[in-house]
């Protein structure tokens, strides 16, 4: 079910410092948002492909699948934006009459929808650049030291090894009630999943106990402290970061004053 | 003709759309920046309040820190799992009303942040951008109102099932409602501002809701139920 | 039931099964042998339908497996699963409540429910725990719960998986009995999948060996067995008296008409032998 | 290490040993055996202060048990526990960092902690999966993992559950035969509960047989198998080649010295009778 992590294992940028990789991701999602201009979300988007698929070795057609995640609430979101409701005709380019009023779209409400779907696709993929080159018990390793305070890093980790362990709990109930027929029906299959969420939740419940107790057996005093990878970097490995990020904003305010500030 | 089919496609397109999709996570880069800020903003103290609440519990009962880890995990899971429909499509529930009954709204603002914080990064639904307005409708209206729908029906000595089903359909609701209301701020309509907005995104994000948050109660209630039995 | 020319690739796509044909016979007991991560679980689930499969066929009373939610209903009527950690098949809190469950979606008259659910309770011998909460069994009634609610079914297959994992000694001799007293009286194909190479000769009628999602050996125990280098190949053993029997042929200089696997088939050669020499 | 008139009683009142005394031989392999509920797991746990006993008491190296939070601290540095289910041991996504857990908490320098943990994650045969997440481990792989995290802080005490269940014939090969290997290297005390009477006479030094929270027998594996009525009465059985040794003994009028119940000895028991004949 979660391909992404298992991407980011096998990404050849996984040795590469997590920080830079963050500053990397956050800086230019900063940027894209900043720019609000098609031409930076296309580049953005662009950039950061090139660095996931070719840098990261992630397969195109798994980043192409990705990409069409988030697709249905960008196009719900993006088509309520641009569809308006009037009584008067003359604010659409093209409208229907419904209901004794009309439903149609602005130029306006065109040119900001369709900023805004390049925006978000530009976007998703700096957050896709991360996730798919970057795995979570790196990135918890950066939180630490960005002095996110330790009890929150903990319960992170925790929940992210655990989460595996349920899936794989649940899986397996669900396959095992599917076999005795339990969602062969509507009602059979509320109450199948009922069954399931519930001795998943007393599974859970237990889980904290028998873990406390292993976790104790080695000597565990209230601090869960592992031992942390030293990444080594270099002042200079963050210039090509600032570079792209300039490069972007120069995109930017050259296409305001090419467009007027529209695109 | 071509305008009733066009009409058609449309109202077809509203109904089927978002059922299929996860919770209805505002997607990464869609809010402007502002606004991610606003409501990060918004968020914060919130969080803030359940960590510290959190740490003063697990200072003082350290295995509370495996039970809330085990519940974070449960959530995700509970998440990702598939609400039987009619019509074939799926819907996940949120867990927002089984959480904020179980664990309190302030432990539910963390635990609310850390889940979509993974959403985000390992499944693509949310954004690291839009973190703080999904926290805020998910992490914390949700289970606020979610909780004190349970206490007032609790209160007003309705049934366990009641005070059950309306706090995890109405903190479902609440948060599409939330979500809705972020929305409209963020993109007010050119004709009609915000208010007008809101009209088209709660006919979308959250009316469309109401079948699956009437879903989500029926299924908490039933968790509920045997949990109890167990 | 057959598979024929099987192939199955998981979503992430490690191919788990390539190419892989066989026969399940007819009120037999059928084992399936292979080291970890062979592809046992994975053709184990392709029989009722969960599995489906990348390429090639599930055959069912000669006929193809229908994918359709009404074909998968019918069939999963006939096929029951047993999974190996019954922990994640009991769900309900009483006992008779979670063997009822499959009869409950067959919709069938209460009548008949309980007819069903008394009677499989009484043919697994735990009749006794009927309003026992689930959790309260110990491992081995647990396991004998969730084969009494499969049994509800009244399926023709019961498939279980690695059946004896986690049982005691006594356990493990009670529940390969238990699976064989069905098998006759029931006339039920049954298919396990195991580690447990010791049971397979005493309990089993036909064995399938599969390694790396391939078949590459088949026959009743005492042929699959007389390939001891083979079997050691795919990093299984043979049976400890197959193996024992083996050196004592081999190195000892004793002779033996034909390989011996259990304790009983041990006995009749050495006597022989004792006799001859 | 040593248990004395041990007497345990759960929370709901059910009595789980009752007046157990038993000695953990230094340096050696020592079984627990009995049947599912006899109380094997109580009493590993007890081993290392987990459970406090109700009744009696429990001594590391002639000293009872110092129940205070510095005394458990100290001696979970020396006696190790491996559960059966490694996914109820592991913690961390990473392995590396589950495994530096133990050293960590024993407050040591960096250094020898990485030092440590390499060298664990080298004698368990897992240093290829330093990078791995935990969840995408096999069942085998975390098994080791499980216990390079109890190795990492030096204990003079191994103890483990049911260490062989789940795995496949080569995996309980390999793990027994590591487990051989630390205790040897290492000059560790193993101590491992199991229903795999097979692998008893082959990689333990001397065994304890428990029944309903008490101790009825103990000895080499040898001497334990020479009562085969009393290791039945408390449903257990004798190892398979010890099974077939007995029964060609008593019934088929084969002369044998001695009881034989691994492969070799049984040979060696068939050779000799051979030549005397």
């Amino acid at each position: 079910m979660i391909y992404i992590d298992k991407y980011a294992y096998l990404s050849k940028l996984k040795q590469t410092n997590p920080l830079q990789k963050l500053v990397l991701a956050v800086s230019v999602l900063g940027v894209c948002l900043w720019a609000d201009s098609v031409a930076v979300s296309i580049l953005t988007l662009l950039i950061m492909g090139w660095y996931t698929v070719c840098k990261g070795g992630t397969p195109v057609g798994i980043f192409i699948r990705l990409m069409l995640v988030p697709l249905s609430f960008l196009v719900i979101g993006v088509l309520t934006i641009a569809v308006n409701v009037s009584g008067d005709k003359d604010v659409f380019v093209f409208s229907v009459y419904a209901f004794g009023m009309y439903i149609g779209v602005s130029q306006s409400g065109i040119l900001s929808a369709a900023n805004l779907f390049f925006k978000a696709l530009g976007a998703v993929s700096c957050l896709y650049y991360l996730s798919l080159s970057t795995p979570m018990v790196d990135l918890l390793a950066v939180l630490r030291k960005l002095k996110v305070p330790r009890l929150m890093v903990e319960l992170m980790g925790l929940i992210y090894r655990f989460i595996f362990v349920f899936l794989e709990m649940a899986d397996t109930m669900f396959t095992a009630q599917n076999s005795r027929l339990g969602y062969a029906g509507l009602s059979s299959g509320y109450r199948s999943l009922a069954a399931l969420a519930s001795s998943l939740f007393i599974r859970s419940y237990q889980r904290a106990d028998e873990l406390y107790i292993a976790l104790e057996a080695r000597g565990y005093d209230g601090e869960l402290s592992v031992i942390h990878e030293q990444a080594e970097t270099h002042w200079t490995e963050y210039i090509p970061i600032v570079l792209i990020n300039l490069f972007l904003i120069a995109v930017a305010l050259f296409s305001k004053q090419l467009t007027g500030g529209l695109l | 003709m071509n305008k009733k089919i066009w009409i058609m496609g449309l109202v077809l397109m509203f109904m089927f759309l978002p059922q299929q999709t996860y919770a209805m996570h505002i997607m990464e880069g869609f809010l402007p920046a502002g606004w991610c800020i606003t409501w990060g903003a918004l968020a914060i103290p919130f969080v803030l309040a359940g960590f510290f609440s959190i740490r003063r519990t697990v200072g003082e009962h350290p295995k509370t820190l495996m039970l809330l880890a085990m519940a974070g995990a449960f959530a995700f899971v509970l998440s990702s799992l598939k609400i039987p429909s009619v019509t074939g499509s799926s819907s996940h529930p949120t867990g927002v009303g089984f959480g904020a009954i179980l664990f309190g709204p302030t432990a539910m603002a963390v635990i609310g942040l850390i889940i979509l914080l993974f959403q985000a990064v390992l499944l693509a639904h949310g954004g690291l951008t839009t973190l703080g307005a999904n926290t805020f409708s998910m992490g914390i209206v949700g289970p606020l109102v979610a909780f004190a729908t349970y206490k007032i029906v609790k209160k007003a000595n309705g049934p366990q099932w009641l005070a059950v089903f309306l706090a995890a359909a109405l903190g479902d609701l609440l948060t599409y409602v939330t979500t809705s209301v972020q929305l409209a701020l963020a993109f007010p309509a050119g004709t009609g501002g915000a208010m007008a907005s809101l009209t088209k995104f709660l006919g979308i994000f959250a009316l469309t809701q109401v079948p699956l948050a009437i879903s989500e109660g029926i299924l908490t209630v039933l968790i509920f139920k045997a949990i109890s039995s167990y | 039931m057959e598979v024929r020319n099987l192939h199955y690739i998981y979503s992430d796509g490690t191919q788990a099964l390539k190419a892989l044909s066989l026969g399940i016979k007819q009120g037999k007991t059928t084992a399936v042998l292979g080291s970890n991560g062979a592809g046992k679980s994975t053709l184990l689930l392709s029989f009722n339908g969960i599995n489906k499969p990348s390429g090639g066929e599930v055959l069912f009373k000669g006929l193809p497996l229908d994918y359709s939610v009404k074909g998968l209903k019918q069939l999963r009527k006939s096929v029951g699963i047993v999974f190996q950690d019954p922990d994640k098949q009991l769900f309900s809190a009483s006992v008779y409540q979670d063997i009822s469950f499959g009869a409950m979606n067959l919709k069938l008259p209460e009548e008949e429910v309980r007819r069903r659910v008394d009677l499989a309770m009484k043919r697994t011998g735990i009749s006794h725990l009927k309003d026992k909460p689930t959790h309260s069994l110990s491992f081995g009634q647990k396991k004998r719960a969730a084969i009494a609610g499969v049994l509800v079914m009244e399926p023709e297959v019961l498939i279980l998986d690695e059946p004896t994992a986690g049982l005691d000694p006594l356990g493990v001799s009670e529940l390969m009995k238990l699976l064989r007293k069905l098998q006759i009286e029931l006339n039920l194909s049954v298919v396990i999948s195991t580690h447990d190479i010791d049971i397979v000769p005493l309990y089993c009628d036909y064995a399938y060996v599969v390694d790396d999602g391939r078949l590459v050996m088949e026959g009743t125990p005492q042929e699959v067995f007389s390939h001891p280098e083979e079997i050691r190949r795919i990093n299984l053993r043979l049976p400890r008296i197959g193996h024992l029997m083996e050196i004592l042929h081999d190195k000892d200089g004793f002779e033996f008409a034909q390989p011996a696997n259990t304790i009983s088939e041990a006995r009749k050669a050495l006597i022989n032998w004792k006799d001859t020499n």
